[in-house]
């Protein structure tokens, strides 16, 4: 028992950390621009697979470098070219325009990289175990995930706090020409500001392709997670967004531990009753609600704690 | 230092600046006077960029017409508009932060002292600028852009909606921040503030300009009150 | 001469993406050979893809589609939800439209209610399914004294849970000192970290693990297990699915991981081996579906058979047909449920002792299938309770 | 999030001619309905019509939130979903115990189930608009669908529930087997739903759903509760989309999960935003145009979503307002008599346009052939002219045409945009433009 | 004869600010009550108060002597109170006839009805179209109120406002912004559709404040510092201190 629970608040952590990496570029461009960006795992695919050919290339860690700046400057044209003419039809439209975009990138990836999953691998600088808890082994891979992600969140903070960027494009939301008269280019903040999110999602792709699967559909997978996280953590507050992620990590990873269902606390039921929603829920293990266990967590915080954990607007 | 010359501005078809013409020397309190929509802000808009302008336009001798508002402003033309624009999620102070255009260079007014001269401002530093009285809001505008350090301040309807006393005040203000040297292009509709604190003033009248004088001269000439400011 | 079109129903974007085009290679590769040779009665074959992104209802919205554009048989592989979806579609349509009858080969949904109660003259399944699979596994497994503890752990969908329910009743019948430490069902292609899963699979002190896991599932599973060093013995469906043997390898688990299937690329079987070479060297793949072999080529006898085109005729002259295998040996298929029976083999990943005899190996990883065992037609048999219903 | 559509005026124009071009637009309507299965008889078209107009009835249910309450939902499919599962269970149920319900009742059923839905959960949805709901609803959406694998026994699991239509009763001897049965019981309940959804539109509840969607706070102050106003259209939005999802189990005979899923509910966002949600008719076109893209471009293609894609992002980024929104930026010109000013301009500009397009397919299918594997000799069929993908002259053709065609439409573009202004100075002198 | 508004004893604070402090004011059916008072002063919050848009931390609030504090606003709206903000907020996408039109709905008693058809509710045109006769936009019927100038959307605030043919108008700030023209015309408005009717309005244009006003109240730092007619506030030198400042020409 106590080995499970020591593993799965590893694993936690670690899943938890992958998140962050993910929402941390969502969190920046959804509270400071307002923009749902659906195509933001499209951008961590794309970050997995220029960090998969780059690798090969010139290897993992000129391309770690790279693969970001590359998916940050995607991230700046879509924004110069696209969202900017958008941003005045509101923000369904910009959603829209990120939702074909997500379409297109998935296309365009799988036509030039195919359908099947890449041999992109761990660099052999970082493929042996760092440590080994109750015979489990923490490859050092995962160790690094975690130092980047720790990492991101502090410099994210840090710059932050520094710079003004933030108020300028929160500004910019409500009177952009404004901030302008103000002495601010605004169109260069938020290009800015999009490319850096799209750059960090960019990373995160680098990082996790290695370790979970580089394939044309992994941006859908982690999509609407990331939706959870964000909003779960509060609009526009990194360290929110931070917490969400570890705590989401730890949720999914102890439910899928745990073995509980209704079946194994109070007994089965009659075996004549046949099957009905109540047998189903009363033979669901909590380890295969675990997926659905985010998505009720947002739903409650929504309800009664609409601004998020540690949000202080409500959009 | 402001050199308006034939600036002409439309918007979509309607041709609403027929050729107006400033001038602005440096240190100088010059007010903009007119009837409602005779494109008193349009002149202020054009020549900030907010409204395409088709002319010349020169500040400290360089031709700023068809700048992006940024560069205008860095250049040290500063503007209040005539809805204020304050950003309403963000609080009083950081509005504030927002006006100071370099925090490397910090220019001749502080935030401190801003924040010394309006107590009222003070008080309501932390709370979000939205909720903020229309007085308020009215205050905190001015003192964001006098924090970007301007040479050349273009004020816009200051006293809409100020109370009897506070007009006074904002009049004061206008003085002070004349005395300290920063040149002044107010639009203003209130005769009495105008006259009080201009060197001197234009009226406007179907897009163009047509009286230019000192507030004196506008005193005793009644035929152009009558016929351009009066209704 | 009019083409014959065969409507391939299979995801061809999202998760199940990477199985569904390795499939649509492997036809369209089969129909180029079947071309190269007369093609069907001097008909040309065609492959129409049509992408059903794993979801039921938009394999009938493409089965449609495929209907209307006089496309007569469609094949379909990737997951037992639509394969069950899809048979009642066919058997609907079949009725209804007399004259525009619709087969429906299967070559990869193995859950056994297909050919059992869901059971329909116009479905034909080339892939053994999961109970006859499973009783082969069981077989082999029943001699591994060293099996003590086993874990189960499937896709939480009809096909999962009949290997599931299946592992369970056999191995207690023919091991019953074996502990069942675990039995897990996870949603279908949407988990995208298997960590957690491991440490549950540790903990429980699991000396094996049976699973029926495919496509990504499978390949991020052994990938979590090598990152936490999980060493055991699995006993699978589908770990040669992609990804899944460079996983294995880099777990370091040489010859610990079977696979049950109806063909293994190091065969011995001459035309086995030229054809598999053949295959890696035109489509850049390892041959996945032997079984797709044995459906187009059957395909093509069937209409042989019975001088026709027509898929009411090709039905009755696929009943009974009785058709020599790729991997060799005598195959045939069932008239009573329409499932195809043939040699069965296990085989497990790692070191390629012989390379003169074992030439294939997987994903550059310089380790391959290894014969384990063969299971004959006639010991891979296993009754039925369908109740055909003919035309 | 409010400023949920484009700010072109809303369906609020009064038609002028009144009742007899209002009941004469549903009279054609429903002519059209009867008689297109008889122009396009095909097992193709009808397939393809049985679901545009699922779709319509969808798309339209989807409208009453976004583009008449300002509600942008990430979950309209689970009302949907949910309908088709108890139209199927329904179905099942009339059938094993023979009741005397015929089959075009079950979309009734469907609704019910879609409003029974949307009245339960829609209560703590609707409290707040805005991006709260938006994420509440993405979060209900996928909690539902995901509930819906683990209650099996409704749901069925992976592969869902099926059902047979045709053992329910006959009515007047249609068994309702053959497809274009199903066409007229889905053209039935279109022409029904879209006339009950239009007419919504203009009660005092609709009306008061635009004021919500303008400015919520205000409403407030002019006695009514923008809480209940999006709650009831949330449930009329329910309703309609049950009927869509009763509608689709009867088509399909199956309900899924899928049904309920986010792909769904981006679905009909897309469709209602790509018709316009600013007019009752938009999103009859987004449905039209979605659908027949998603069942058509497969057919041409293998990189369909790609195309998808640019179009969708096209359409956002030149068409705000959706295709409804551009075709009603040219009313006030018609009415102006001045339309013609901007006519030859388009022509110009379409032939480059057109050749800009070309292009760019040619690159797209020739970039796709080559990755895909197919290279040699693998030919494009372009408006009938076979390309080799292969062949550099392909790729010169194509450059060309990209390039080409750019600069070229640039230019005519720009023309269209001075005709334009001319046209539309004449409309505002003559009163027709604000 | 009971108050048409009574605020008794009413404290507001937002966190620990007090912005109103033990206010106090009564205002008589009939009466055009003016509030006026230095920028900041809580004239917006008092009319949010009473309105119900924020509920008041401590205190009473009766209209027509009934208690209203902590009602929704809708809930006040339908018992005859009815107001206008200072900033425009009218239904930018909806033409100016709906505007009206959204104001006369629940008054007349047709509430959510989702089967009868606006357009052929007899009464609720013939209000609307008066209305809009009133507020002199008869002609602008059909444009999108967002398209409207500035001065007549003040003038379609009002319009709504009055609609629902509230026995209470509140007017906040109604002629900031207009012209002297704009401002005589819309004094006049007011004057003219407040008739019988109970106003209370906030203004910093005193030639609007004592043209039109029975009775003026003087909220400094939320509280009232005098109340009286107009002639007793002109004379007032706490007044005169507080806001008025040297009488300006
Ligand atoms: N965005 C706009 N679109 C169209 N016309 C406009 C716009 N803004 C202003 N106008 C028109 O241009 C003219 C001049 O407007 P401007 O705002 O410059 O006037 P003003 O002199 O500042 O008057 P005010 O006292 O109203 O501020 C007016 O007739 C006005 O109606
Ligand atoms: N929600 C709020 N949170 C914090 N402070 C607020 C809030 N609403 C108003 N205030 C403060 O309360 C004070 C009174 O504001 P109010 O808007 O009532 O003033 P006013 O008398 O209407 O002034 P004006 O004449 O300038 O419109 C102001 O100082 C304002 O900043
Ligand atoms: C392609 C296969 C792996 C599908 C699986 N055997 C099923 O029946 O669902
Ligand atoms: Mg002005
Ligand atoms: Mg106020």
């Amino acid at each position: 028992m106590a080995e499970l629970i020591v593993i799965s608040t590893l694993n936690g952590v670690l899943f938890g950390m992958l998140l962050f990496l993910l929402s941390s570029g969502l969190t920046v461009i959804f509270s400071m621009m307002g923009v749902l960006n659906f195509a933001h795992a499209s951008f961590y695919m794309l970050g997995a697979f220029f960090g998969y050919q780059l690798t090969r290339w010139i290897g993992f860690w000129p391309a770690l470098v790279l693969a970001p700046l590359l998916v940050g400057a995607v991230g700046m044209a879509v924004e110069r070219y696209g969202l900017r003419n958008t941003h005045k039809h509101g923000h369904v439209a910009e959603l829209l325009l990120t939702f074909g975009l997500a379409y297109a990138i998935e296309e365009i990836v799988s036509m030039v990289w195919g359908k099947s999953p890449m041999d992109y691998r761990i660099p052999a600088a970082l493929d042996f175990p760092a440590f080994t808890v109750f015979s489990t082994n923490y490859p050092a891979y995962k160790i690094f995930m975690l130092v980047v992600s720790v990492t991101i969140f502090v410099a994210l903070l840090i710059a932050l706090k520094r710079t003004r960027v933030g108020l300028i494009v929160q500004a910019a939301l409500t009177h952009p020409s404004m901030v302008g008269h103000l002495g601010h280019n605004v169109g260069r903040v938020f290009m800015l500001v999009f490319g850096v999110g799209s750059a960090l999602a960019g990373l995160a792709g680098v990082i996790a392709g290695p370790s979970l699967v580089t394939q044309s559909d992994m941006a859908g997978l982690l999509g609407p997670i990331l939706f959870v996280v964000i909003v779960f953590g509060g609009l526009g507050s990194l360290p929110g967004a931070f917490i969400a992620s570890l705590l989401i990590g730890l949720i999914q990873t102890f439910a899928v531990a745990l073995n509980g269902s209704l079946a194994s606390l109070f007994g089965p039921l009659d075996p004549g009753l046949g099957p009905s929603p109540l047998t189903d829920i009363w033979n669901v293990t909590v380890a295969q609600i675990a997926p659905i266990l985010p998505y009720l967590l947002l739903v409650l915080v929504l309800i009664f704690r609409p601004m998020g954990l540690l949000g202080t607007r409500e959009s | 230092m402001l050199e308006v010359r034939n600036l002409h501005a439309y918007y979509g078809k309607s041709h609403i600046l027929q050729g107006v013409d400033l001038d602005i020397a440096a240190g100088e309190v010059v007010s903009l006077l007119g009837r409602n929509g005779v494109g008193r802000s349009t002149t202020v808009k054009a020549i900030m960029g907010e409204v395409p302008p088709q002319g010349t336009i020169r500040f400290k001798g360089q031709d700023i017409a068809g700048l992006p508002s940024y560069r205008i402003a860095r250049l040290g033309l500063g503007y209040v508009p005539e809805h204020r624009d304050i950003f309403p999620s963000l609080t009083v102070r950081q509005n504030l932060i927002l006006g100071i255009k370099d925090p490397r260079r910090p220019g001749k007014w502080r935030l401190e002292n801003m924040l010394d001269m309006f107590p009222n401002l003070a008080r309501r530093a932390d709370t979000p600028a939205g909720v903020l009285s229309g007085g308020e809001k009215q205050m905190l505008t001015t003192c964001r852009t006098l924090l970007g350090d301007p040479q050349l301040m273009m004020i816009d309807e200051p006293t809409e909606g100020l109370a009897p006393l506070i007009v006074q005040q904002v009049g004061e203000l206008i003085a002070t921040i004349a005395k300290a040297g920063v040149a002044i292009l107010l639009v203003e509709q209130k005769l009495s503030i105008a006259m009080k604190i201009s060197n001197r003033v234009y009226i406007m009248g179907h897009g163009r300009v047509v009286f230019e004088g000192t507030p004196d001269q506008l005193k005793s000439n009644a035929a152009i009150r009558e016929e351009w400011l009066e209704v | 001469q009019e083409t014959v079109k065969i409507g391939y129903i299979d995801p061809l974007s999202g998760g199940g993406a990477s199985v569904g085009e390795g499939g649509l290679k492997t036809f369209q590769y089969l129909a180029d050979e079947l071309n190269a040779k007369g093609g069907v009665l001097g008909h040309k074959v065609e492959i129409v893809p049509l992408d059903n992104k794993t979801n039921p209802q938009e394999s009938l919205v493409q089965a449609q589609k495929a209907v209307d554009a006089g496309i007569r048989y469609i094949t379909q592989g990737n997951g037992s939800s639509v394969g069950a979806a899809l048979e009642d579609f066919v058997t609907k349509n079949n009725s209804r439209n007399p004259g525009k009858e619709l087969l429906y080969f299967n070559y990869a949904a193995v859950d056994p209610s297909l050919t059992n109660e869901k059971c329909s003259y116009w479905h034909f399944r080339w892939d053994a399914s999961s109970d006859i699979k499973m009783e082969a596994l069981t077989n082999y497994m029943k001699d591994q004294p060293s099996i003590k503890k086993v874990y189960l752990i499937n896709q939480d969908y009809s096909f999962g849970q009949s290997v599931r329910s299946d592992a369970r009743k056999m191995l207690a019948a023919k091991r019953p000192d074996v502990q069942i430490v675990g039995d897990e069902l996870h949603p279908l292609l949407k988990i995208t970290d298997f960590s957690p899963y491991i440490a549950k699979i540790k903990a429980s002190g699991a000396d094996s693990v049976v699973t029926g896991n495919w496509g990504q599932d499978i390949a991020l599973l052994l990938k979590a297990a090598a990152d936490a060093g999980l060493k055991v013995n699995w006993y699978t469906y589908y770990a040669g699915g992609a990804g899944g043997p460079t996983a294995i390898k880099q777990t370091g688990l040489d010859h610990q991981v079977y696979q049950i299937t109806e063909g293994i690329p190091n065969s011995g079987n001459k035309a086995a081996m030229d054809f598999e070479k053949d295959f890696r060297a035109k489509v850049n793949l390892s041959l996945w579906y032997p079984r797709a072999v044995n459906e187009m080529r059957m395909f093509k006898a069937a209409a042989e058979k019975a001088n026709s085109i027509d898929p009411v005729k090709v039905a009755a002259a696929l009943e009974g047909m009785k058709f020599d295998v790729l991997d060799g040996g005598e195959g045939f298929m069932r008239a009573d449920d329409h499932q195809f029976f043939q040699p069965i083999y296990i085989s497990s990943f790692g070191t390629l002792a012989d390379k003169a005899k074992e030439p294939f190996d997987e994903e550059n990883t310089g380790w391959g299938w290894h014969l384990v065992s063969k299971i004959d037609t006639a010991n891979a048999m296993v009754p039925t309770t369908c109740k055909m219903k003919r035309p | 999030m409010s400023n949920a559509a484009s700010p072109a005026p809303a369906v609020t124009k009064e038609e002028p001619g009144g009742a007899l071009s209002f009941y004469g637009v549903w009279l054609i309507a429903a002519a059209a309905l009867v008689v297109l299965p008889l122009i396009f008889s095909s097992g193709g078209s009808l397939t393809s019509f049985s679901l545009i107009g699922i779709a319509i009835i969808f798309a339209l249910s989807y409208n009453i939130l976004l583009g008449q309450t300002g509600l942008l939902s990430f979950g309209h499919a689970v009302q949907y979903g949910l309908g088709g599962f108890l139209a199927v269970h329904m179905m099942n149920a009339v059938a094993s115990h023979n009741w005397p319900i015929p089959l075009p009742a079950i979309p009734l059923i469907g609704g019910i189930g879609g409003l029974a839905f949307a009245l339960l959960v829609g209560w703590v949805m609707t409290k707040r608009a805005g991006t709260v709901f938006a994420m509440i609803s993405l979060g209900i959406g996928e909690l539902v669908a995901s509930s819906s694998l683990i209650l099996r026994s409704v749901f069925g699991g992976e592969s869902g529930i099926t059902t047979d239509r045709t053992a329910l009763m006959p009515l007047f001897g249609w068994t309702f087997g053959p497809q274009l049965q199903v066409y007229y019981l889905i053209a039935f309940w279109v022409l029904i739903s879209a006339i009950a959804m239009y007419a919504l539109t203009r009660t005092p509840l609709g009306r008061i759903c635009n004021a919500v969607r303008d400015n919520p706070e205000r409403v407030e102050f002019i006695g009514y509760d923008p809480h209940v106003v999006r709650y009831l259209a949330y449930g009329f939005a329910g309703f309609f989309a049950g009927i869509a999802g009763g509608l689709t189990a009867i088509n399909f005979e199956i309900a899924n999960s899928a049904y309920l899923g986010a792909t769904q509910s981006g679905f009909v966002l897309f469709a209602a935003f790509i018709g316009g949600t600013a007019y009752f008719f938009g999103p009859i076109l987004g449905a039209i145009l979605v659908t027949y893209l998603q069942l058509g471009l497969t057919n041409v293609t293998s990189v369909s979503l790609l195309y998808f894609g640019i179009i969708f992002i096209g359409i956002v980024m030149f068409a705000p307002g959706g295709i409804a929104g551009l075709l009603m930026k040219h009313r006030p010109l018609i009415r102006a008599g001045s339309l013609g000013m901007v006519i030859p301009s388009y022509l110009v500009a379409a032939i480059p346009t057109l050749a800009f397009a070309l292009g760019a397919i040619l690159t797209i299918e020739t970039v796709a052939r080559y990755s895909g594997g197919e290279g040699e000799g693998s030919t494009i069929n372009l408006l009938g002219i076979p390309f080799v993908a292969t062949a550099p002259a392909t790729w010169a053709a194509a450059a060309f045409l990209l390039v080409g065609g750019y600069l070229v439409a640039r230019l005519t573009w720009l023309r269209v945009a001075e005709a334009w202004d001319r046209a539309a100075t004449v409309a505002r002198d003559r009163g027709y433009l604000a | 004869m009971t108050a048409a508004i009574e605020v008794k004893a009413v404290d507001k604070s937002f966190g620990n600010v007090g912005i109103i402090r033990d206010l106090n004011l009564s205002v008589a059916k009939g009466e055009r009550h003016a509030i006026i008072g230095p920028n900041g002063a809580g004239k917006s919050t008092t009319f949010n108060l009473i309105s119900g848009h924020i509920k008041p931390t401590s205190g009473e609030i009766r209209l027509n002597g009934d208690v209203i504090s902590g009602l929704r606003p809708f809930e006040i709206n339908r018992r005859g109170l009815s107001r206008s903000f200072q900033v425009t907020n009218v239904f930018a996408r909806m033409t100016v006839w709906e505007n009206v039109r959204c104001g006369v709905l629940w008054a007349t008693g047709h509430r959510y009805a989702f089967w009868k058809n606006v357009d052929n509710l007899p009464e609720v045109k013939q209000r609307t179209a008066r209305i809009l006769d009133d507020i002199h936009l008869s002609h602008r019927r059909d444009v999108p109120a967002g398209l409207l100038t500035y001065a007549e959307q003040r003038e379609l605030e009002i319009g709504i406002t009055i609609a629902g043919g509230a026995s209470v108008i509140m007017l906040d700030e109604p002629t900031a912004g207009m012209s002297h023209a704009e401002t005589d015309r819309a004094v006049a408005l007011i004057r003219r559709l407040t008739e019988g009717r109970t106003l209370v309005i906030v203004e910093h244009d005193m030639s609007v404040v004592f043209g039109l006003a029975d009775r003026i109240s003087v909220l400094v730092y939320g509280n009232i510092i005098a109340s009286g007619t107009p002639d007793e506030i002109r004379g007032n030198p706490k007044v005169k201190e507080a806001y008025l400042g040297e009488e300006i020409d």
